[in-house]
C-alpha cells in the first residue's frame, strides 16, 4: 500500500513527533507514505468565504500532485486534514470556484474534486484494519485509561469531513482498545479547545482548554491523544493540568515497538 | 361533429386577474366545431352550472369545454352538471387554465395565449370524445384494518358498530399499539390505560372483529369492493385456541435476560412473555430468537408447566387469504432513534432519556412502578432537563431530522413536567424550548398550568451539548430572552424526539398502490376536503400514518375514516372507472406483450373464430380487458405491438390531438 | 443573429397523480415556470407512447418532458418502471436520429413536489432554450 | 442605508449563507464555546445581517472570537451555518486597507518555544489580509 503524503509545515518543526511516529508506525505495519514533492503550507485555517480563492490553493496544489501520482493523500494534522479535505469538496460541489481556481491555476486537466483524502487515522481504520493492528502489537499499552481528543477539526462538519459520526465518534477508542489500552468516554472530547485564539486571546484559549482537560482527568484518564499538533501545544500549554497530552502515534509507535 | 360549447372561468380574480378571459372566449369561439363561447365568474358556482346547463339545452352541445382549475378540482362537478342535461359525462373536457396559467404567468399576453392553446388541445380532445359507459363491480362487505393501535381499534370497532365485519392485521402480538406504553394522556390526564384497555377488550370480544395478532399484510390484489389480501400469520409456538393467558409459562422460563421492547428495553422479559398484562389476545408468543428450546432443543419447561397443552414448537408461519371491500391504513408512527444526537449525550449518558421511555419510568406497570427513577443509580431526580424539538422541524440538510413540526411533543412534554412537579414538588424541571405549540381544546390553559401552577421554568432556547458530569449531567443551553449561555447540572434530560411513519409503512403502501409523500406519510386524496381517503379508491387512511395527530384527532379521524369505509360496503355495487383499456380483436395478434405489463392481471386471452378468406374460419387467440379489474393506467396500450390495445378517455388519437394542438 | 426572444415549445406529459398534481402544487405555490411549458394530462407516465413523443417533435416542439411518480410510488404499482426503460431507449434512438439528449427528459415528481415541478420546468427551459429551434426533424413535419 | 444594504449583500454572497432558513431556536448559541467572550451571540449574526445591520456587528470585537470549530454549523437543524457568517463579516472588515487585526509587528511579542508554525499561519489568515 502506497500513498501520498502531506505533512504540513508544523509536522516539519514542532510537531516533529507526529510525523515521525506516524511513519515508523506505517513502515512496521506495511504501509508507505510518500511525501508530495514541493508541498506548501495549506494555511492551516479552511477560507469559508465563497470568495476566497487564493487562500485555497496550495491546498488544490497538493490534490492536484496526487491525483497525478495515481494515489490517495494521506494526512496526519488534523488542520491541514481539514483544510485540503474541504477544499476537496468544494473542488467536487462548488462549480464556481472550481472554475475560478482552475483559471488560476491554468492546469493541463482541470481539477474537480477527484483525489481521495485519507486522515492516518482512516488509513489505520479502512485500509489496515483495526484488527491487524491489534494482531502486530508488540507491547500492548495494557492498564492504561487514555482519552481521545478529537477536537473539531477531525470531526466537523460531518457531512464534509465523513470521518466518524461527529457526536459520538469511536474511530480513536478503536484504535486506542487496539493497541491494548481502555478508551475512556467523555463528553468534551469533541468540544473546541480554544487553539485558533491561543495566539490572539491567550484567556479564552486557557478557559476552554482548561474545561477540556478537567473533564479528561475528571472521567479518569492518564493520557490524553490528540492528532493536532495546536490541540498539543494548547492544552499542554494552556489547559493547566498534570495529564500528558501526546499524539495517538507516540503511543502507536510505543505499541508496535518501534518507538 | 360535435357540437361544443366552451365556459371561460374567472374565478373571481384568480383566472381573469391574469388572462383576458374574453379574449379567451372570443378566440377559441371561432374553433371548428366550437357553437358556443362564454365567460363567467365562477362556473362551479350554482349559477355557473346553471349557465352551462341552459347553453347545452339551447345550442344542442354534444360536447363542453370547460377553462377553469385543474380538473382535479372540479372535474367531478362539470361532469354531473352535463349529464343533468342528457350528455355523458365523459364528453366534458377541463383545460387548466388557473393553477398551470394564471396562478403562475404574470404577463397577460403570455398567460392568455397559453390559456387559448390549452383551450384549442381540449377542445381537439373533445372532438375524439366517446360517451363511455361506466361498468358495476360487486362489494365484499368486509373491511381489512392494518395496524391495531388506538386508530385501528377505533376504525374496527365503528365499521363493527354499522354490522359490518372488520379483521385487524396486527405484526405484535398484542393490538394496543402506542398509547397502550403511555401513562396519562393530555389535557385532562385520564390513565392511557384506563381508557383504551376497555376498547380493546370491546375489539376482541365484538363478534364481527377478528384480531390477526402477530400477523403481517403480504401481498394485496384486486381493486375497491374486491380486494384479495394475503396475511402472514408468524408462528408464535403457542395454540392461540388453547392459551388461557394464564402466564404460568411466561413465570417459570429460565430465559429472563430479552430486552422487554414493551418497556423500551429498560428491564427484561422471558423468552416466552405476554407483552403486558392487559393484552388483547392475551395469548402468549415464544420469542424464537431467545428461546433455548426453540435454539438449542434443550429446555421445554413452558411445554411443561402448560396445563392447557398450548405450547407447540414445531407450530409454523401460516399464509392465509381474505377477501375485503375496503383496506385502512393505520400503521402508526415510532419515535427517531435519538442515538443520531448525541450532542444530546442519549448514546453514551445512561440518564438521557427519550418521552416514550420517561411514560414507562413513571408508569406504575413499568420497570420503576411507577417511581421516577433515572436508569443510572436509580437515584430519584432532582432536577429534570425537557429538550424539545429534537429533530423535528430540520431542513432537509439535517439528515438526521425530520422537516416537519411533530406536533404532539408540546403537549406531552408540558403534561411530563407537570406530572413529575405534582408527584415531586422538589424537583426542579426546565423546558426547553423553541416554539410551544398548542392550538387543541383546552391545550394552552394546559400548558399555561404547567408554567403558572406548577412553576415548570420555561425558557426560550435550545439545548446545544449535554454531557456527564460526574454523576449529573451538564446541559449547556442557551436563554435566548435574556440573551444568556445557562449551565445547567441535571439529574435526568429528556429528549422530545420527533415522530416518524412506521418503518412497515412503505412496503404497505406499495402493496396498497397508495401513494406518501416524501416523509413516508400516506398522501390523502385531498388535504382538505378528503383527509381520510387515499388517492386509491377503496384505500383509506386512519391516525399517524398520514401526519402527525394527537391522540383526540387520532380517533376522530379514525371514526370518519369508518364512515367513509361503511359508505363503501353499505353499496352492493361500485360504479367502475370507464377510463379502462379495450383490445381492437382485429388487430390483436396475441403476442401476451400487454398481459406482461398488466399490474393487475385484468388482460386475459381466449380463441375467437373469425372469417378467414374464401368463407374458411380461422381460430385467432385474442386478449380481453376485465373493466372491473383494469384501473386505466395504460401500460398494455403502449406494450401493444399492432396498436390493439387503447385507453378509453386518454385513447392515442386523443393525446395525439392533444400534442398537435399545442405544437400547431 | 436577431435579438427577438426565442421561445420554445415545450410539451410536458404528467402523470395524472403524481406530477400532474404537482404541476398543481407549483401553482398552488405560485412557484412560476415559463409559459412555454405546456401540460398534457394522462393517467400514468405509461401511457405515454413514443409515438407521441415523436409527433411533438415532428409538429415543431423543441423539447419533450415526462413527469411521473417517484420509482416505487406509482398508483399504477409499475408504470414508471416501464416508463423509464421504454424512455430509455427511445431516447437513444433520438440521439441515433440526430435530436440532441437534452430535449428529452423523464424526471420523477410527486404530488407533494410543486417546487421540485416549477425548478424541473425552469431548468429544463433554460437548457432547450440554449440548444435553439429543434430543426432535425423539420424534414418529417408536415408542410401543407 | 444603501451602504448597508451593499454590505448586506456582499455578507450574503460571500458567506453563501441562507439566513433566511433560521427558526430562532438558538442552538447555535447554546453550543457556542465562545459565548461568554462575545457581545453578538451566533444567532444574533444571523438574525442582524437578516435584517441588515451589519455595521454594528463590523464594529464589535465579536468577530475575532469566533473559534472556528464548526459546533454551530453541525449542529444547526436548519442548516443554516452560523460560523460562516460571522467569518463573512469578519472578512469585509479585514479586507479594507488598514483594517488588520493582527499586524506582522504584533507577532514577536507572542511567541513561546513551543509554539506551533499553524498558530501564526492560521491567525494571519483569519485576522488579517
Amino acid at each position: 500500500m502506497k500513498f501520498s503524503y502531506y505533512p504540513g509545515c508544523t509536522l516539519k518543526t514542532k510537531g516533529k513527533d507526529l510525523d515521525r511516529y506516524g511513519r515508523l508506525s506505517a513502515e512496521a505495519l506495511g504501509f508507505t507514505l510518500e511525501e508530495l514533492p514541493d508541498w506548501q503550507c495549506c494555511g492551516a485555517v479552511y477560507p469559508m468565504a465563497k470568495d476566497e480563492i487564493a487562500t485555497k490553493l496550495s491546498a488544490v496544489r497538493a490534490l492536484v500532485s496526487a491525483r497525478d501520482a495515481g494515489e490517495e493523500l494521506v494526512t496526519l494534522c488534523s488542520a491541514c486534514h481539514n483544510v485540503i479535505k474541504q477544499t476537496n469538496h468544494d473542488m467536487a460541489t462548488d462549480a464556481d470556484i472550481a472554475l475560478r481556481v482552475n483559471n488560476y491555476l491554468g492546469l493541463e486537466t482541470p481539477y474537480n474534486g477527484e483525489t481521495t483524502v485519507l486522515h492516518y487515522l482512516e488509513v489505520l481504520r479502512d485500509r489496515v484494519g483495526f484488527d491487524k493492528i491489534k494482531a502486530a502489537v508488540k507491547n500492548p499499552l495494557t492498564g492504561r485509561k487514555i482519552a481521545a481528543y478529537y477536537g473539531c477539526l477531525l470531526l466537523r462538519p460531518g457531512k464534509v469531513m465523513q470521518f466518524d459520526d461527529p457526536e459520538n465518534p469511536t474511530i480513536l477508542e478503536n484504535f486506542i482498545r487496539a493497541i491494548g489500552a481502555e478508551p475512556v468516554i467523555w463528553g468534551m472530547r469533541n468540544e473546541c479547545c480554544g487553539g485558533y485564539v491561543a495566539a490572539e486571546n491567550k484567556a479564552q484559549a486557557e478557559k476552554r482548554s482548561s474545561i477540556v482537560m478537567e473533564d479528561a482527568k475528571k472521567n479518569g484518564a492518564d493520557t490524553v491523544i490528540t492528532a493536532c499538533p495546536l490541540c498539543l501545544y494548547n492544552l499542554a500549554k494552556n489547559g493547566g493540568s498534570d495529564l500528558p497530552v501526546v499524539y495517538f502515534t507516540e503511543l502507536l509507535a510505543e505499541a508496535l515497538g518501534v518507538k | 361533429m360535435q357540437r361544443i360549447g366552451v365556459f371561460i372561468c374567472h374565478c373571481g380574480t384568480n383566472i381573469a386577474g391574469t388572462v383576458d378571459v374574453k379574449a379567451v372566449a372570443e378566440a377559441l369561439g371561432h374553433e371548428a366545431g366550437v357553437v358556443f363561447s362564454t365567460e363567467y365568474q365562477y362556473m362551479c358556482s350554482e349559477s355557473g352550472q346553471q349557465l352551462m346547463r341552459k347553453a347545452i339545452r339551447e345550442h344542442k352541445l354534444t360536447g363542453v369545454v370547460v377553462c377553469s382549475c385543474s380538473p382535479r378540482m372540479h372535474e367531478a362537478t362539470f361532469r354531473k352538471a352535463a349529464s343533468l342535461e342528457g350528455i355523458n359525462p365523459y364528453m366534458v373536457e377541463i383545460a387548466n387554465i388557473r393553477e398551470h396559467v394564471s396562478w403562475i404567468h404574470k404577463d397577460m399576453k403570455e398567460a392568455t395565449e397559453k390559456a387559448i392553446i390549452l383551450g384549442r388541445a381540449a377542445i381537439a380532445k373533445v372532438h375524439l370524445n366517446q360517451p363511455l359507459q361506466a361498468g358495476e363491480s360487486p362489494v365484499t362487505k368486509r373491511a381489512l384494518v392494518i395496524g391495531g393501535g388506538i386508530a385501528g381499534i377505533q376504525t374496527a370497532l365503528d365499521i363493527a358498530e354499522a354490522g359490518f365485519e372488520v379483521d385487524i392485521v396486527e405484526k405484535s402480538p398484542t393490538i394496543g399499539g402506542k398509547m397502550a406504553q403511555l401513562d396519562k394522556t393530555f389535557p385532562t390526564l385520564d390513565c392511557a390505560a384506563c381508557i383504551l384497555t376497555p376498547k380493546m377488550v370491546d375489539a376482541g370480544q365484538n363478534e364481527k372483529i377478528k384480531i390477526f395478532a402477530y400477523s403481517e399484510v403480504e401481498a394485496v390484489k384486486g381493486y375497491v369492493g374486491n380486494f384479495n389480501v394475503s396475511i402472514r400469520r408468524k408462528a408464535r409456538y403457542v395454540d392461540e385456541t388453547k392459551c388461557t393467558g394464564c402466564g404460568l409459562c411466561t413465570e417459570k422460563c429460565p430465559q429472563k435476560k430479552v430486552p422487554n421492547e414493551f418497556n423500551m428495553g429498560m428491564n427484561n422479559r422471558h423468552a416466552i412473555y405476554i407483552p403486558f398484562a392487559q393484552a388483547v389476545p392475551k395469548v402468549a408468543t415464544i420469542d424464537a430468537d431467545y428461546c433455548m428450546m426453540l435454539k438449542t432443543g434443550k429446555c421445554g419447561i413452558c411445554s411443561k408447566v402448560c396445563g392447557a397443552g398450548a405450547i407447540d414448537y414445531k407450530q409454523q408461519d401460516e399464509v392465509i387469504e381474505r377477501q375485503y371491500g375496503a383496506i385502512v391504513a393505520a400503521t402508526g408512527f415510532n419515535p427517531i432513534d435519538a442515538k443520531a444526537y448525541n450532542e444530546y449525550g442519549y448514546a453514551t449518558c445512561p440518564d438521557v432519556v427519550t418521552s416514550l421511555e420517561l411514560e414507562r419510568l413513571m408508569n406504575a406497570a413499568g420497570p420503576t412502578n411507577g417511581t421516577l427513577l433515572r436508569p443510572s443509580d436509580n437515584e430519584h431526580p432532582h432536577t429534570v432537563v425537557f429538550v424539545q424539538c429534537v429533530g423535528s422541524r430540520c431542513t432537509e440538510t439535517d439528515e438526521r431530522g425530520k422537516p416537519y413540526c411533530s406536533k404532539i411533543c408540546c403537549m406531552y412534554t408540558a403534561k411530563h413536567a407537570m406530572l413529575i412537579r405534582e408527584k415531586y414538588p422538589d424537583t426542579d424541571v426546565y423546558v426547553f424550548y423553541i416554539d410551544v405549540r398548542t392550538p387543541g381544546k383546552n391545550f394552552d390553559e394546559f400548558y399555561r398550568r404547567a408554567v403558572e401552577q406548577y412553576g415548570v421554568h420555561y425558557i426560550k432556547g435550545m439545548v446545544g451539548k449535554v454531557t456527564q458530569n460526574g454523576k449529573q449531567l451538564r446541559v449547556q443551553a442557551s436563554d435566548l430572552l435574556a440573551g444568556e449561555q445557562l449551565h445547567i447540572d441535571a439529574d435526568l434530560v429528556v429528549l422530545a424526539t420527533a415522530i416518524e411513519p412506521d418503518k412497515t409503512a412503505r412496503s404497505i403502501a406499495t402493496m396498497l398502490t397508495a401513494s406518501m409523500d416524501t416523509n413516508d406519510f400516506f398522501t390523502e386524496a385531498h388535504p382538505k376536503l378528503r383527509p381520510v381517503e387515499s388517492p386509491t379508491a377503496g384505500i383509506f387512511l386512519s391516525g399517524v400514518c398520514q401526519g402527525p395527530k394527537d391522540i383526540p384527532e387520532t380517533v376522530s379521524q379514525a371514526s370518519a375514516c369508518a364512515a367513509k369505509v361503511i359508505g363503501v360496503l353499505a353499496k352492493d355495487k361500485l360504479t367502475c372507472n370507464p377510463c379502462v383499456a379495450q383490445s381492437d380483436e382485429m388487430l390483436c395478434n396475441g403476442c401476451s406483450s400487454c398481459e406482461k405489463v398488466c399490474p393487475y392481471g385484468a388482460i386475459s386471452y381466449s380463441d375467437k373464430e373469425f372469417r378467414g378468406p374464401n368463407r374458411t374460419t380461422l381460430i385467432r387467440r385474442v386478449a380481453s380487458v376485465n373493466p372491473a379489474v383494469c384501473q386505466g393506467c395504460g401500460a398494455c396500450t403502449v406494450a401493444c405491438p399492432s396498436g390493439a390495445m387503447d385507453l378509453k378517455g386518454f385513447s392515442n388519437k386523443q393525446i395525439m390531438a392533444e400534442v398537435d394542438a399545442i405544437c400547431q | 443573429m436577431p435579438v427577438t426572444e426565442y421561445k420554445p415549445k415545450i410539451v410536458a406529459f404528467c402523470c395524472n397523480w403524481c406530477s400532474y398534481a404537482g404541476a398543481d402544487g407549483a401553482g398552488s405555490a405560485r412557484l412560476s415556470y415559463p409559459a412555454e411549458v405546456k401540460v398534457i394530462r394522462v393517467p400514468c407516465s405509461c401511457r405515454v407512447n413514443p409515438m407521441f413523443i415523436l409527433r411533438a417533435f415532428q409538429r415543431g416542439a423543441d423539447g419533450v418532458i415526462i413527469a411521473g411518480c417517484h420509482p416505487g410510488d406509482c398508483h399504477y404499482t409499475s408504470g414508471n418502471y416501464f416508463t423509464r426503460r421504454r424512455m430509455t431507449l427511445l431516447f437513444s434512438m433520438l440521439d441515433y436520429l440526430g435530436i440532441e439528449r437534452e430535449r428529452t427528459r423523464v424526471e420523477w415528481i410527486s404530488a407533494a413536489e410543486g417546487a421540485k415541478f416549477s425548478k424541473t420546468m425552469n431548468e429544463f427551459c433554460a437548457t432547450v432554450a440554449a440548444l435553439g429551434e429543434n430543426k432535425r426533424l423539420e424534414d418529417l413535419r408536415c408542410k401543407k | 442605508m444603501s451602504h448597508s444594504n451593499n454590505a448586506t449583500e456582499q455578507v450574503l454572497r460571500s458567506s453563501g449563507v441562507d439566513v433566511r432558513k433560521c427558526m430562532r431556536c438558538g442552538k447555535c448559541t447554546a453550543t457556542c464555546p465562545a459565548f461568554d467572550e462575545m457581545e453578538y451571540h451566533p444567532h444574533q449574526f444571523v438574525y442582524m445581517v437578516e435584517k441588515g445591520e451589519i455595521e454594528k456587528l463590523a464594529a464589535s470585537p465579536s468577530i475575532y472570537k469566533c473559534l472556528s470549530c464548526f459546533a454551530c454549523v453541525d449542529r444547526c437543524p436548519r442548516g443554516v451555518e452560523p460560523a460562516k457568517v460571522v467569518e463573512a463579516v469578519r472578512l469585509a472588515v479585514i479586507r479594507q486597507q488598514g483594517q488588520n487585526h493582527m499586524k506582522s509587528d504584533d507577532i514577536p511579542a507572542l511567541l513561546d518555544e513551543d509554539m506551533p508554525q499553524q498558530l501564526l499561519v492560521s491567525a494571519m489568515r483569519k485576522y488579517s489580509k
